[in-house]
């Protein structure tokens, strides 16, 4: 067999490898949800309240940007180690790939939410006015104009987003949730068996290429052009 | 891909290890074996990179044993948990720590001014300090904390520099300094032989008992006995014959009782 | 300035400031409007006098700075933000600038007013097509606005401020970017909306046709303050304003025509007994027959030059410029019959003319 | 369509088709377009003729589909694109939309065109300000666009086209957001221009009265073909196509006057001998009178109800409702005089009248 | 001495934690400014050559698109390794803060790049179509366009990256580059001294904080309104 040759090292660990990618997939596609809303919450929050925003509010602004930095300052090791309580609380475990979701989606929404923010600052205020002048009220605007109009935007945002979160979830490894970026360091880099390190780097860049590929293809199928 | 890690002294109940490294392997080895088995443990085993996550783990519960620490390092930890304390189940074993140079073949020839990578992990830390002093580079405070850093030297005659680096990129960076430190596990992954290659390492003796590696757990399971058997299990024949095998004896086995360690 | 019983829309005192590099830049300066249920009012001035900025207050787009606005009996300031939205959807708007929705449609952009409205998609659709085929678009429905042209644009606009059936429609130039046979089937598309539904329409143009074919009343803007106003006929044929004056004067086309003839040299070179006269008159549904008179009563030939003779709702009113030939005599006395029927007389200045007002020559 | 020598604008069969909802589109369909150095070039047509698409491809703005682009001697499809860059310099063009940055200040853009030039910024900025002066806009330099109303925008998209001293100016509809009279300002910069510096210019518009007071050539447009042109006078004083003739009579506002009179209920009620007629005629420099004709040589009585008569270059062409009033013989000879005269004359139906064209009825 | 009681260990390893300081903010400053050219420099080459650039050059794009996927797909501590030869060629250290700068880089700047492509694709189409009307090349429509139209924009997407690369340099105290992040992990979180992690999170806090602020400052004042 070909893996054998080329990949003795993996051919050898194949059924770690292969839990790796399935543990790799879990975390991303679980934090991608729950970070994506949350962090879609967040970002609309920040879009909104701030100057000049349709629910202008600069006590809210302050506060929730405040959270965000804060948030995002946080190494994400310690991170690990704040969420410990929280995590316990709410998945009832503190190691495994479920116990990294908590600090997966801690980790990466704030990011997220400033992404959006970034992507819906975009969007044209006149075009806001408009359907403010058609009587549209906070709620229709955030769904029918920012989720609407900012669609592409936002899709590239949560490109950059999960790619970023595909390679935070390397680093999760430290509470024991495994994944292929725990794979490629604590087997491929840790013991020098660079064939593991390397496959493993193909499968998450396999993984980024079809996020990005998607991503595009959504984004531009949503521009109509 | 939850798994509630309820000390569970039922028979027959899964016992989780957290480890990492090569006490990772030793233990998946050791998970699948016969005498294992015939001792009617199921072992699952689990790999936790970061040390201070898997005493945490250990101690909420999400984790059984753990297999990876030096006596000194679950001293360390038990000092700033005292709610969640660990205790040692049984010794395993003693990884020499060596000091290692591609530019030096002795001691002596390290040079005044030379930069020296030590280890940013604070147990391993501390250790390496112990054992610089102990090749005689450096001279530390007299009463030397378990988790000790480089404020701890009193005298450094040759004026070295040190770089606190993670320990796993040791085998990695040897060739640009003039001499690093690096643990056995990770030595053993870069093809190192602490043995042989190394130019100095740590000795068995009453200096370094706190560096004999354990197995812990929750201070509630002290007793638990499925727990204890694991210590048995460790030091059997067979599986001591692999371990010394693959490792080219660098594990060298260490079994004692706890009251050795105090 | 009328004082209207329930006007439908009433801005009392509105001022809108800007900061503009540091310093106040007063877009809209105590204005005062009010405009009645059922009328089409016209607003006009030079570009940057604030009337973009005015129309935008009705609706509260435009936050006054100072003042009140009243809308169908709402003080909109005093509004909550559910009322407000409510009345708002009463009120369509259509930009100056378009501000279609990119990401649809453009039976999505018309379908959008309707979206928060209890009604079936079916019926929404159906109305949103409906509209679609009044501004002449049925075929474009699945196209996105950047596929659109400038004027296709602006119907999809016009289209879309409709959906809602508006009470109140607000337009921003909205079709100075048309040709003039799609702008007049959108005008008689709002006329008729006007008549048959009561729609009250505030309509910014540049286009003096535009006001004088739709509107009842109309408003001249100059610095953020209404410097005239009234029933379109009157204001058009009885300018008080130097301003309006040059926008009635440009509407009719008789700058350009004064220029031009000032230029010919053919003009220059008169026969004895010619004069070139520059006629006023404006009169309630002239019976006259002015030419015909000079010719038959004092025996002068008229030479038209130029000629713009309109009616504005039941005034008509005129600009000429003719040739008038005959004994000196006679000029005279037709001037003299002209300025008795109310026609101002102004001499060109031709070889043999000099620049005076001919009324003042003969009196 | 006369083959110019050295035309300084050349479309050879261009045509550009876009993909829309998956049907090709031809917006600009095998058009052939020469314009002479030195000549005001109107083009009009419907909202989605194809006029910008058209225009757009006079710089490669808009690559045609096929066809070949020579401006100035060069096939611009040959070009090197640092070739096409220095000929794009010299093609000034003012687009519907203003495309103004947003990030600079009104000097700035229109400084913009200049930045690569070899010239010093304080020359540079001396120019800028004189284009801002011309537009009026002297005091808005240091706003931004987002301050600027509309008309403001449009003036400084037309200062920035100048900015760079092209050869070939087009114009996208430049004046359709200013007044009349900013409108006139601005023409007559155009014109000054074109008559001082031959600046040729090529331009958009819906507005008639643009094409009639400075264009030399008009073409009109029609899904994607030009079907007619010519000099200006000549087609709007003999349009051949019913569309350019549609577009002549909304200029005269003709069309609006004819509703408005049959609609009329007063001018139902004739007196006998009263007939209301629709007078069409174009005479080279006309120097008759036809009324005053009518008057001494039939005794008939004119009143005007609507006149519409003004020069286009040397003609003269007019448009004139009257209630023409005599005895029936002699109305007959006066509407065979009219005729003879090569003016058009229908009957409008009053309510004796028929609603036959009155020279059928005579002969 | 108010810190000796509240931070009793920070105190204790003062030099330390200054040093930590310096090198955090070396870190940072060097490779924003390096990543932030190099991220530039890429970010606008994706722009101009993707589909429907000035640019247009599908494989220019396709290459570079993969590149930068490429480099995003690599978990840090694996660059580390990777960047060995590289960093030693380039710097002639392999440890230390200099060092750190080489894999910060790589780590880095394709982040940037992405980030700078989507900002600057929302500049207005019309806008880039009347400067090539007026003749402008594309490096004028790069600098004269891109870079200020977008320039908000690009200030946006740097904060978030260099709010980022802080974070990223509390990994790199792996390959001994110390650092805020490495006294809060290695000192204060290894060590269980928490008012070492806490005070040294308050310092990246006040830095990110800091970013944040002049970023928006600037952000509104290169709006103009
Ligand atoms: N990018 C595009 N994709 C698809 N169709 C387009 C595109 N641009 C223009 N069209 C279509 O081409 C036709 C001509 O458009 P163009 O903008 O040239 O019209 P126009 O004569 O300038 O009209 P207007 O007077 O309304 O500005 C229109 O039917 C329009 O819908
Ligand atoms: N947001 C703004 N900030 C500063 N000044 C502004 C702003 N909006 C408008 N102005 C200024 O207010 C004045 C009135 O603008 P407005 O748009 O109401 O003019 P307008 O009458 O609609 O002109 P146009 O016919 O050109 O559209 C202008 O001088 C303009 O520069
Ligand atoms: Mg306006
Ligand atoms: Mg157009």
């Amino acid at each position: 067999m070909m893996l054998k040759q080329i990949f003795p090292n993996v051919a050898h660990i194949w059924p770690q490898f292969v839990q790796g990618i399935w543990d790799t997939i879990y975390m991303t596609v679980w934090s991608s949800v729950i970070a994506g809303v949350l962090g879609l919450v967040v970002g609309i929050i920040l879009v909104i309240t701030q100057e000049g925003g349709i629910a202008e509010d600069s006590y809210v602004y302050g506060l929730t940007d405040k959270v965000v930095n804060l948030l995002r300052s946080i190494p994400f090791i310690i991170l690990l180690a704040v969420m410990f309580p929280i995590t316990n609380f709410i998945v009832h475990t503190t190691v495994g790939t479920t116990a990294a979701l908590v600090p997966l989606v801690v980790g990466i929404f704030p990011f997220y939410a400033r992404q959006v923010q970034n992507a819906l600052l975009e969007i044209d205020p006149q075009v806001i006015e408009a359907a403010r002048s058609m009587g549209s009220g906070n709620l229709e605007i955030i769904f029918r104009i920012y989720l609407r109009e900012g669609l592409p935007d936002l899709i590239r945002a949560s490109i950059v987003t999960v790619i970023s979160l595909i390679g935070l979830t390397t680093m999760a490894g430290a509470i024991g949730s495994g994944g292929l970026g725990d794979v490629a360091i604590s087997i491929g880099y840790a013991r020098y068996q660079n064939d593991v390190t390397i496959a493993a780097m193909l499968v998450i860049l396999l993984m980024v290429f079809l996020v990005q590929f998607l991503g595009d293809w959504l984004a531009r199928k949503t521009v109509h052009l | 891909h939850s798994f509630t890690g309820n000390a569970s002294t039922a028979k027959n109940a899964t016992i989780t290890i957290g480890s990492q490294g090569s006490d990772y392997d030793i233990w998946n080895h050791i998970a699948d074996s016969k005498q294992a088995k015939k001792l009617g443990l199921k072992i699952k085993v689990k790999q936790i990179t970061d040390g201070v996550q898997l005493n945490n783990a250990t101690a909420q519960g999400s984790v059984d044993v753990n297999a990876f620490q030096s006596y000194s390092y679950l001293q360390a930890f038990n000092q700033q948990h005292k709610k969640n304390q660990l205790v040692a189940l049984g010794t395993t074993y003693l990884e020499p720590l060596g000091i290692y140079s591609d530019k030096y073949k002795k001691i002596s020839q390290i040079p005044n001014g030379a930069t020296i990578a030590i280890a940013n992990n604070p147990a391993n830390t501390a250790r390496g300090l112990l054992l610089l002093q102990s090749a005689g580079l450096i001279k530390l405070k007299k009463n030397f904390p378990a988790l000790g850093n480089t404020n701890d030297i009193v005298s450094n005659p040759k004026h070295l520099k040190f770089k606190e680096i993670d320990d796993t990129t040791g085998p990695r960076v040897v060739h640009d300094l003039d001499a690093v430190l690096i643990s056995n596990t990770v030595a053993l992954e870069g093809h190192l032989n602490v043995l042989k290659d190394s130019i100095f390492h740590e000795k068995i003796d009453v200096s370094t008992r706190s560096n004999i590696n354990i197995l812990a757990t929750a201070k509630k399971n002290k007793n638990n006995a499925n727990y204890k058997k694991l210590v048995k299990l460790y030091h059997n024949a067979t599986i001591q014959k692999y371990i010394k095998d693959k490792y080219d004896g660098t594990k060298v086995e260490v079994q004692k009782p706890l009251s050795y360690l105090k | 300035m009328t004082d209207l019983q329930n006007p439908i829309v009433d801005l009392h005192d509105v001022s809108v400031t800007f900061q503009s590099n540091g310093k106040p830049l007063h877009a809209v300066d105590k204005v005062n409007l009010q405009i009645k249920q059922g009328d089409i009012y016209g607003i006009i001035g030079y570009s940057g006098a604030g009337k973009s900025t005015l129309v935008r207050t009705i609706n509260l787009l435009q936050k006054p700075t100072a003042g009140k606005v009243t809308v169908s009996g709402k003080d909109l300031l005093q509004l909550s933000s559910s009322e407000l939205r409510k009345a708002r959807k009463k009120i369509g708007m259509i930009f100056q600038h378009f501000n279609l929705l990119n990401s649809r449609t453009v039976l999505n952009n018309v379908e959008y007013p309707l979206l928060s409205q209890r009604i079936s998609k079916v019926k929404r659709q159906a109305k949103a097509k409906h509209l679609l085929e009044v501004v002449g678009l049925a075929e474009f429905e699945h196209s996105y606005p950047e596929q659109l042209s400038g004027g296709q644009k602006q119907r999809v606009a016009i289209a879309r401020a409709l959906a809602n059936d508006p009470d109140i429609l607000v337009s921003d130039e909205a079709t100075s970017a048309l040709d003039p046979k799609t702008t007049d089937d959108i005008l008689d598309l709002l006329k008729h909306l006007n008549e048959t539904l009561g729609l009250t329409i505030v309509l910014i143009t540049h286009e003096m046709q535009v006001i004088k074919s739709i509107c009842h009343h109309v408003a001249v803007m100059d610095d953020g303050k209404i410097i005239e106003r009234g029933e379109v006929a009157e204001v058009f044929s009885n300018p008080q304003q130097a301003l309006t004056q040059n926008f009635v004067d440009s509407s009719a086309n008789v700058t350009g025509a004064l220029e031009q003839i000032k230029a010919d040299p053919d003009l220059q070179d008169l026969a004895e007994g010619e004069r070139i006269l520059y006629l006023k008159f404006r009169n309630k549904a002239t019976k006259e027959s002015l030419i015909s008179d000079l010719t038959e009563l004092y025996q002068l030939k008229a030479n038209i030059l130029f000629a713009n003779i309109e009616r504005i709702q039941t005034t008509s009113i005129g600009y000429l410029i003719i040739i008038l030939s005959g004994t000196p005599k006679r000029l005279a006395d037709g001037i003299n019959f002209l300025n008795r029927h109310g026609v101002r007389v102004q001499l060109l200045p031709g070889k043999k003319g000099a620049d005076n007002d001919a009324e003042a020559n003969i009196s």
